[in-house]
């Protein structure tokens, strides 16, 4: 059994840490609502806040202000309906990355039903051969997949992925890319994706979400963290070479600062 | 306790239906009652508890918590107590022994306690033979703070004196007569009337409810006292057996230093030691005032059912 | 000194073979200068019997059969107040690892009682349950359940907080949490501290048998101390070094398998 | 049971302020059920005398001088055992933690001598370093080495290969390597080790003042148990566990300082 | 005073793990000669071995076969001629970033000289504001630009740099591809760099070594780890727009299996 897709509320969102320096500002008056079923890429500077914004999704953190909704109930700790896959793998040392994809598993997942999804994700992810190795015994491509591995055995109405792709070489980066498109498809669910990769947030995004530094100095002090928001035109699978999407590309790179002249 | 006895069934025509007492290896007659088995018998439908004493202060803190109902200890040993509001009654003298003296090494160059002046004397606070000590240098005119008191444990100081670090001891057999036969250590000065008594101590709620069971703990040790007199060789064996020491030292402290045959009713003979050694209780700050100690020794001695014994 | 870190994993055999025997070592050389020094009169027997006659006591004491009793109540002692004392340890350390009100509430306390001496407890003891078994196994346990607590407490108070929260993110909370990241993590703590749990309840027994014993090694000790058996003493010394080796190395075992993934 | 690790971070004055309040929760609990079943008569004075006598007995000491003795000597004896035992464990631990060989060599020796209670060793070592001072500081700090080591060996053994490797790659090996990288990652189960050891001071304490002493707080429990003054050997466990808190609260201030950027 | 750039040269290096299935060959007879001052980037699959190749030439890791030289002689471990940024940061959680950072400072570094010289490094990373943050409390790319600044800190006659850019927004990756330009122009160094990403290949290394996985079925039993290396033509700083470089990149990418027609 699995969750339906669910719709995520962000309202006026903000989250200020204290450092010994004093209070630092990360996210300031973050709206944002996110459909059941939809794929939003949050993309920004190193530092702006992205991984900062899925942990409030995820509960994990508390939002300073304002508040997050999923499927318009407040999220708690370890909610059945979102699965993160993190920034860094974060997989448990002394567990086979099969046992540590089993972590993923919806709690009371029968055993051989459990066994059987971590063999067929382990061999979606290419990683097959790997699974009764260790953390420490693979390279850190492998242990990236292995935590996409672990938060897809959620089966989860919302899927926090922060750049579960940035530690892949670009034929394997393509593969994964595909196989998220697979699989929602194939069970439909809400999907926040952090990335540092343009193209890779217009192929997979129906809407691109950028994210400014509050230190910036070329903003506004006063503006929130939402720089933009750009609806990705077309279904997916989308052509990659399509020229709305080239055109998009180097409309975000713009936004982004990175002169896009000097590219083909 | 580990040494259980008796099956609890049975005639039920005793005050009570357990009886928790002790057995020590300086407390001879104990271990001919137990190993005879002589409780037991007599006492039908009642459990028997022995526990091992180690030493007198085991026997007063069992006597204390009430895990005792009966208890061996020096005569001492039951003063303080006593004097600091356990409420135990000597019901029983089990012996007179002689089991403390002061003991230098073979070569030593003390001739007298006298000698003893500005030397180092191991021996173990609020014991017997600390108490021998005090006793022995009192009468031989040395003041306490002449001499510099090693306080160590009884096995210790054999030790001490062993490699030269004090320069006597006041010794507790069975070590002493394994340091004179093991090491050749030499028995400074003895004097039994400086040993205060054994006592067989019993609570005084015991006594009070459970009388008829005093009394036949009591009729017991005048029956081991006479069977001791008839098998002195085997009460040597039992001894040896228990302490685990050798038969020749086990001998030297039954045939040379114990007095078994001896009036076992607790009374005046015992209250000259003990008010000797009171006024040492109040001074070191054992006991709280002389008052606490004179009306322990008016209090201590229930001298009936000893007295029953011998007569009946 | 760092040629371990360099490469690990699993010991050969040929590793293992030459790892006990190295072990082997410094018995060896202890129990030659034992011999040598008694054998050779520099310290005479009555102070020091030599290994023969510590041999001997034990011999004589096994002839007797009271050394297979000795051995056997004082390690039924030590394993039931082990258990006991290091299972409460870990609930506790547990409690007071991850909460912050189990951290106010109690280890000020704990760590008051900890620094109360085994010697000090038997008195209470005796007052509150008498002296049979039962007070000479919580002595016990109370002695193995501050290694456990203390090095538990500690060592969740610092399990790496990014794998606390992937199971956390993963729906594992309370006690599921503790098992599946918590425990795991402070894994090598906690077996330090089962070790040294089960050191002290060896420890704890010495002063367990001064209650109203008349068995066990805790016993042998005392009472030889008492009689001035130095070659029992001796005996005594040697078995619980032995047994609690032996004891510790049913730990080793266990530590070998919940370790190997750690290694 | 999880309130802690949500949310981390220095505790405020405030927090400080109830957590020492917390704190005495169980004490005062202690402190009123003592008093309660001794004033009713439930217990009687002679096995169990009231805070009242208690405090009595200490007022009655320290009229005669004697109770700040006891209590200085003790607490020198123990602090300095502790220093030479926690030293010398911290550098075995290490030898042990780091070096294959080290560990093949000495880790069996010392798994079985760690169970070789602080009464046991009082006969050696009065056979070896008479019955001075040297004799009770030696015993103590045998009782402080036994946890430090162990603690320090286990962690050692696991601290994370990735940065021990990012240290060696920096240029870092041996003693340099241990102190920028292993022992800082160790550092918690270290801090508990030296919380043991600590507290294993105190309780060897009793046992090393059975050496020829006539002052000290072991002393002073071994003395009111022979002549039976339970007062005073309620005196003695209340003083042990109020110095023994002391001076964990030391190794507390210790940790706050050392582990400030654990937290 | 900094290291001259040293040459480094491969010769049959191979490299078999033992796991519980059995042994597993990573790396296979490669051989390769690096001048002194010269840029290699290492593409290649996720797990074919280009992090364990950098192990063996920082000496963390031992050959089974062939051997490893530095400037002629054989290296040791924390060998003061390299400098590693691992593939994950591996910061010490319990030191700030600066002092992080100092940990790379040659032993024996005067103080003051120290201080002043990871200051400059931290500006230069762009973490000049976040010297005093503790590693939990910063982002995954932050975290990596102070792994990296930690490198540069050992200014090292080889530098080995395990995917340092992977986990940096596009802005933030072209400033550190122009950072490490820089460096290498001002203070010469032979640069390892391991990189998924082709084109930031093209534009910084002279020679680009493609390595492939040994387990691939498509190469014969036999073939070694290294598959290709392409000279790149061109000075560094290159035009990123350069066509000899674009039909490079799309011959590389065909290299490692990615269908390029599909991209303008
Ligand atoms: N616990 C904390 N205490 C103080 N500051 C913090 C804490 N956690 C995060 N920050 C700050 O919040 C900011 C945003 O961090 P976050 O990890 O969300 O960035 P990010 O957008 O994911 O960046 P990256 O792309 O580099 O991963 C950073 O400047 C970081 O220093
Ligand atoms: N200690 C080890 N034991 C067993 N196998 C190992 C060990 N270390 C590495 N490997 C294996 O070696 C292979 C190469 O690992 P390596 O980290 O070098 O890959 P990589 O090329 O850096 O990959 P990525 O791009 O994903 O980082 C992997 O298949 C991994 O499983
Ligand atoms: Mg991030
Ligand atoms: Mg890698």
């Amino acid at each position: 059994m699995h969750q339906l897709a669910l719709p995520v509320l962000l309202a006026a969102v903000g989250r200020t840490f204290a450092t010994p320096d004093g209070s630092r500002e990360v996210l300031r008056d973050v709206n944002l609502d996110v459909h059941a079923g939809e794929v939003i890429a949050l993309v920004g500077p190193s530092g702006c806040g992205k991984s900062t914004l899925l942990r409030q999704v995820s509960a994990l953190d508390t939002p300073t202000t304002g508040t997050v909704a999923v499927g318009g109930t407040p999220v708690t700790p370890g909610d059945r309906r979102t699965a993160v896959a993190f920034q860094e793998p974060r997989l448990l040392p002394w567990r086979t990355l099969a046992a540590n994809v089993a972590l993923g598993l919806p709690l009371r997942t029968p055993r051989a039903q459990g066994a059987a999804r971590v063999a067929e994700l382990l061999d979606l992810v290419g990683l097959a051969d790997s699974a009764t190795l260790r953390p420490r015994q693979v390279s850190g491509g492998m242990a990236q997949r292995t935590s996409l591995a672990r938060a897809l055995a959620r089966d989860p109405g919302v899927l926090l992925l922060d750049e579960p792709f940035g530690a892949l070489d670009a034929l394997t980066r393509l593969r994964m890319q595909d196989l998220l498109v697979n699989v929602h498809e194939t069970r439909p669910t809400t999907v926040l994706l952090v990335t540092h990769d343009v193209e890779e947030a217009l192929y997979l995004a129906d809407r691109v979400v950028v994210l400014r530094g509050l230190a910036d100095p070329a903003t506004a002090p006063s503006a929130g963290s939402v720089a933009r928001v750009v609806d990705v035109p077309g279904e997916r699978p989308r052509d990659r070479a399509d020229h709305v999407l080239t055109d998009l590309r180097a409309e975000l790179l713009e936004d982004l600062g990175v002169p896009t002249h000097v590219r083909p | 306790g580990e040494d259980t006895s008796g099956d609890g069934e049975g005639a039920g025509t005793w005050s009570t239906d357990t009886l928790a007492i002790d057995f020590a290896t300086y407390n001879p007659l104990s271990l001919v009652v137990k190993d005879q088995g002589w409780l037991e018998q007599e006492l039908d439908g009642v459990r028997v508890t022995w526990t091992q004493s180690a030493g007198s202060n085991k026997a007063n803190e069992g006597l204390r918590s009430a895990a005792l109902d009966v208890g061996s200890t020096a005569g001492s040993a039951a003063l303080l107590a006593r004097a600091n509001g356990s409420p135990i009654k000597a019901i029983d003298i089990y012996s007179q022994p002689e089991w403390s003296a002061i003991v230098v090494p073979e070569a030593s160059g003390i001739r007298s306690v006298a000698d003893l002046r500005g030397k180092s004397v191991a021996a173990t606070k609020g014991t017997d033979p600390y108490f021998f000590l005090l006793q022995a240098l009192d009468e031989a005119g040395v003041p306490l703070d002449a001499v510099e008191v090693q306080n160590l444990q009884h096995a210790d100081g054999r030790a001490a004196l062993d490699n030269g670090s004090v320069d006597a001891w006041a010794g507790l057999d069975p070590i002493m007569a394994a340091a004179q036969a093991e090491s050749g250590a030499r028995l400074l000065y003895r004097n039994i009337d400086f040993n205060s008594y054994g006592f067989l101590n019993a609570r005084e709620d015991f006594l009070a409810d459970h009388r008829d069971v005093a009394q036949v703990v009591v009729d017991a040790y005048e029956r081991a006292r006479t069977w001791a007199s008839d098998h002195p060789d085997e009460l040597v064996a039992l001894l040896a057996e228990v302490a685990g020491i050798d038969r020749e030292v086990a001998a030297t402290v039954i045939e040379e230093r114990t007095v078994l045959d001896l009036d076992p009713v607790p009374g005046e003979a015992q209250r000259k030691v003990l008010e000797v050694v009171g006024p040492i209780f109040v001074a070191s700050g054992d006991v709280a005032s002389q008052a606490d100690v004179d009306r322990a020794l008016d209090e201590l001695f229930e001298p009936a059912l000893a007295g029953e014994a011998r007569n009946g | 000194m760092a040629e371990r870190a360099g490469r690990r994993g699993a010991p050969s055999r040929g590793g293992r073979a030459r790892a006990l025997g190295l072990g082997l070592v410094v018995p060896a050389a202890l129990l030659a200068v034992w011999y040598l020094v008694t054998a050779s009169g520099a310290v005479p027997a009555y102070q020091l019997p030599g290994p023969g006659a510590v041999w001997r006591a034990a011999v004589d004491l096994a002839a007797r059969g009271d050394l297979g009793h000795h051995v056997a109540i004082s390690v039924q002692r030590v394993l039931s107040g082990f258990v006991l004392g290091a299972g409460a340890g870990l609930a506790v350390g547990a409690a007071v690892g991850l909460s912050r009100l189990g951290d106010a509430l109690l280890s000020p306390t704990l760590g008051a009682v900890r620094a109360v001496p085994s010697l000090a407890w038997v008195p209470l003891l005796i007052l509150w349950l008498k002296i049979g078994e039962d007070s000479k196994v919580t002595l016990i346990a109370i002695g193995a359940f501050f290694p456990v607590y203390t090095t538990v407490s500690a060592a969740l108070r610092h399990v790496d907080q990014q794998l606390v929260e992937a199971g956390r993110a993963f729906g594992r909370g309370g006690v599921r949490l503790l098992a599946t990241v918590q425990l795991p993590a402070a894994l090598p703590s906690v077996v330090a501290g089962l070790r040294l749990a089960l050191a002290q309840s060896w420890l704890f027994l010495v002063a367990a048998e001064l209650i109203a014993s008349s068995m066990g090694l805790g016993f042998l000790l005392n009472d030889s101390q008492q009689n001035g058996r130095v070659d029992r003493i001796l005996l005594a010394i040697v078995l619980l070094a032995v047994l609690g080796k032996l004891t510790d190395a049913l730990i080793g075992l266990l530590e070998r398998r919940l370790l190997r993934s750690w290694t």
